[in-house]
């Protein structure tokens, strides 16, 4: 049944281990095993529809699956966008403001820091995942923000 | 003189309060527990024999608020309280208002905690002693300008206040000095609300090696081994084990004497761990003491078989530590991990997010200490450790099969954790020998991608739980001898066929 | 001799079969589940690096089909068997068609396992080997008129097969015996297949004790300690401790001195455990050997921190126990408790059912080997063994303080477990004071009703889920920062305070 | 809320113990936890409806749940069917018949053995809950039986 998808992790296309056998040990919580030619192994899934989420030896890793009819859907939806925009920056987990580097209009290098938030009582800096201009700096020092909350835009 | 404790405040939340009530319950004695609004319904508060609630979600509002705590205390009929390790642990104006509210505070006296928690004072009581001491500074640093005494780069920046790796910066260079030690001061005020740092010489290649005590009033003491704890990132503690690989008998010899030599220094009684580095030569530098329970003093219990915080409590009622304890020989070799929501292959940074699958070892040697279980939030409020995972074999190569085989086991989704890292190091190499030291992670730890094989099952796993989630839980359980699910939903394995 | 071991075709199911499958991969032994249909989605199927099918759900058509275990090694390169305990585990016959396969049978030796197997013939050996016996037949009896030999009422009847408390009755009074005896034959046929059934003498009060046993190809022979099972219902255990409350330094001397006679009548290498009646004054009485590994073993490696499946294998590989197993020296108490799928409150009836709650205890101290987890079906087809749960403790009343603690702690759902009347133990004077023999729950197990307070709590429990249940299923979870329910189903606690 | 309900456990009127706080532990699986002045404990709940089964210090009690209107509507049930008719035994547990005592027409005291059933490879015996005449016997030795099987009606 699974042929039904394509799987996409990382970026690249994945064939699934077909056959390697499922056993659902805890339905509501998303444990499993997986049993096949070359041992057995613990696995925990979440998900619904295309966006799904597998933790397999301790790493939680992203998989996307599409149908055929979501695949040439999504293709159509990012034609009718035409080019991507500015890369948005966002928080990866909520946390308070404690510094805002990054200024509206400067350059800055891949890996600059641009905003330093503190959560889990640590404090963490946000890089420019590439270079680019700052075009737009949403948060400031003292602010609270969630996760996903976009931080500052790049041109 | 006899305090007896009959009901205990925990001032403290997560696997440590969980892990407290425990002895409590064994000892006979009350639990009480405290939360903030984040933890209302949270595992320590449905382990404690009662809860009172402190405050909001920030730890400020809650678990650091000094009065906050002390009222729950008051209202519960209290009459001790256990600190636990962070928030108030190593707080002398918590501790002595504690004991000046009529309470028995457990740990060590008020003063010992001031005395050492400011780790300058600390480091000048040690060399006083005739302990060796990193070298470097024994009063803060004014600024970028201020005497570096012959320290050297790459140095380390240390708050004064400080502790659990927070305000601490490594300077690789002069140039780096003034940024470093602007961003060590925010820290240190972010953490500890004072601002005073100091530097110390970057002592590397160096392994972390520290000393459990254990001490009643009287002044018997225990030296309980040492532990190692070299394997950190961001200067906090990942993995820990007893015996250290590195430690020989006359190094333990030294190491020991030291320690007695430092708590000599203060009046001392209760649990407390005297923290050094481990130089390429052998010789150890003091670093610190810590006048509480740690987190890795899980390792030590197993190889010793004692029950580190109800000897924490029987000292602070008063009983003298029996020859057995003070003795007390280890058997085997222990490790520990530390399950953290955060995500190896990004730098080790903290998560969030709620657990769903949740899923620990047993069997033999191992021991789970868990905060948190399947459908807990992690929030970003408080540290993310969600359990530790300790192992007890006859050696040091039994215990890291032991670890392996456990970590095979243990299952956590919805957030990412640590574990994918501990799985890696088990089958490193140097690890497996013993050979590494605090710089582990920064040299060896590449965050390798995932296998083809590895994306294969990720793919496998998906693909199958999309095609029989919704049919799974459109249908009702067939229902056993008697009792059907509350909800319909525990949609059943034997239907999914 | 080397035998290298590979991969291990573990010929059980349940808890012994995740427990084996965890030592193999300790030490880097695929190992192999076999599965009847009932058994295919088990937990120690899902444990085993690999898991072949075997036959339909009876036992007689899968677990004990000593073809179709043998094919299934031969499907999956299997070069060792592990029968764990039960089913074939005491089969000479299996054990010699495994050896004549090519293959290594991790237990003693067929001729062993034959000879010990008749239980009359073992009567015999120990009387040979100058063992004391329980008084009684040598030989099966014939019938109700057969020879009783002067062993008086009330008496014994046992098969001569037996094992497990199957097949055995109490007869009180001559004109009991003929309708026990029948019952007593039927049950011996359907368990073991063979009828022959013998008398002993009751001893009362008696306790349960008896000997663990492992030894070496070359002779070497080491007695880990004694063990204390006499918390029976149903001559079968429930609850078991060592040291025994009951043996004194002398009694254990002597016990250990009578089974080291008794493995030194026969061929012996493995695990094996030689048990006795202990009478009010002290003296034992041997009643069987048993040539396998005990369901009870996990208490012995807790004092002795040894892992008795481990060296089954590396004995049954060929090595030599090493000077440190073959003088071990427990540390410590340790008891366990059998948690099965039964009804204290109904005579200890097996019942089946779906587990749903499933919560086992962690912290210090504590090992938890189980074979289910929450939403698994408990099946009549076989044993309802759930879990062993065990604790360890400097001492006999920190070991039960532990055990009360850990009762607390464990929550299982959907089925009635004996968990509530061990719950009643741990505060039952006589146990406490370790004053109990293999009456204890005939004559202090009350089967109490519930209390008012319980009576209240199970009605406001219920009462609170009714209200919530439906509202909380229908929600959706809020949704972490990633990652949703598969199902939408895991409705929150945050959802319904 | 839960005034809303009369709850009954072994036969008994109970008050619920509306003072004790309820902590949902695990939901899919019915883990909570109570808490009161006394303690607290952790339990097991599953059920729904009328029927509910909550699992306490290791004991599961079954309690019935009854609103107003659900006890209005047993009522009236039990008033159309009158007087209770023969006893029926059943199986409590699934399992092969291996002997039935019980013969027809006879008369058997309470906790006489009426059917020995094997189940988890243990003898089961099947007694007489009260005394009566043996009306009709539905099992024979070596037939299989759910749990919840008519074995015999008791006069």
């Amino acid at each position: 049944m699974s042929g039904r998808y394509r799987a996409r992790i990382d970026g690249r296309d994945i064939e699934p281990a077909d056959g390697w056998q499922v056993r659902i040990l805890d339905l509501p919580h998303g444990l499993i095993s997986l049993g096949g030619d070359a041992g057995s192994i613990l696995a925990a899934v979440e998900g619904s529809g295309e966006e799904w989420w597998v933790t397999l030896r301790g790493r939680r890793l992203r998989v996307e699956l599409r149908t055929w009819r979501e695949r040439v859907l999504a293709e159509a939806n990012v034609a009718a966008q035409g080019a991507a925009g500015p890369l948005e920056v966002r928080a990866t987990l909520p946390g308070l403001i404690v510094a805002v580097q990054a200024e509206p209009g400067s350059d800055v290098v891949e890996g600059a820091p641009l905003v330093t938030i503190e959560a889990m009582k640590m404090q963490n800096e946000v890089r420019a995942p590439r270079a680019g201009r700052v075009l737009e700096v949403m948060v400031a020092a003292g602010a609270t923000v969630a996760a996903g909350a976009i931080l500052l835009r790049l041109e | 003189m006899t305090r007896l404790i009959r009901r205990l405040l925990i001032a403290n939340r997560g696997e440590i309060a969980v892990r407290i009530a425990r002895t409590c319950r064994e000892m006979g004695i009350d639990s009480v527990a405290v939360y903030s609004d984040a933890d209302a319904d949270s595992l320590h508060v449905a382990f404690a024999d009662r809860a009172e609630r402190i405050g909001r979600p920030p730890a400020a509002e809650s678990y650091l608020d000094i009065g906050a705590v002390l009222a729950a205390a008051a209202r519960s009929g209290a009459d001790a309280i256990h600190p636990g390790y962070g928030f108030l642990s190593e707080n002398a104006e918590f501790a002595a208002a504690v004991e000046a509210a009529g309470l028995t505070f457990v740990g060590p006296p008020p003063a010992t905690i001031a005395a050492l928690g400011d780790k300058l004072a600390a480091r000048r009581a040690a060399r006083a002693a005739g302990v060796p001491i990193v070298p470097g500074l024994t009063v803060p640093l004014d600024g970028p300008q201020g005497d570096l005494d012959g320290i050297g780069f790459p140095l380390m920046l240390k708050a004064a206040a400080g502790g659990g790796g927070r305000g601490m910066r490594r300077v690789n260079t002069a140039g780096e000095l003034a940024g470093a030690l602007a961003a060590a001061r925010r820290e240190a005020v972010a953490a500890f609300g004072v601002s005073a740092v100091y530097a110390e010489r970057l002592i590397a290649p160096a392994r972390h090696v520290e000393v459990q005590l254990l001490g009643d009033r009287r002044g018997s003491l225990a030296c309980l081994g040492e532990r190692d704890c070299s394997v950190q990132r961001r200067n906090q503690k990942l993995v820990e084990e007893t015996p250290s690989p590195a430690v020989t008998p006359d190094i333990r010899a030294a190491l020991f004497e030291s320690a007695r030599r430092v708590a000599g220094a203060v009046a001392f009684w209760s649990a407390a761990t005297v923290e050094f580095l481990l130089d390429a030569d052998g010789r150890h530098h003091f670093l610190e003491m810590n006048t509480r329970l740690q987190v890795e003093h899980g390792v030590t219990e197993l190889v010793t078989g004692l029950d580190l915080v109800a000897w924490q409590l029987r000292v602070a009622m008063g009983e003298r530590l029996p020859r057995g304890v003070v003795d007390a020989e280890p058997n085997g070799h222990a490790i520990e991990v530390r399950l953290y929501a955060e995500d190896p292959w990004n730098d080790f940074a903290p998560v969030a997010g709620r657990v769903k699958a949740w899923r620990m070892a047993g069997g033999p040697g191992v021991r789970v200490d868990a905060g948190v279980s399947a459908d807990t939030d992690v929030r970003p409020d408080y540290d993310p450790l969600l359990a530790k995972l300790m192992v007890h074999a006859g050696d040091r190569a039994g215990a890291i099969a032991r670890l392996r085989r456990v970590l095979d086991e243990t299952v956590v989704g919805g957030v990412q954790t640590d574990a994918g890292f501990f799985r890696w190091l088990v089958d490193e190499p140097g690890f497996a020998a013993g050979d590494y030291d605090t710089n582990l992670i920064a040299e060896r730890w590449s965050a390798p991608p995932p296998s083809t094989q590895e994306m294969a099952l990720a793919a496998r796993a998906a693909s199958y739980l999309r095609d029989v989630g919704p049919a799974a839980s459109a249908r009702r359980p067939p229902g056993g001898a008697s009792g059907q699910s509350a909800w319909g939903i525990a949609a059943r394995r034997g239907a999914l066929r």
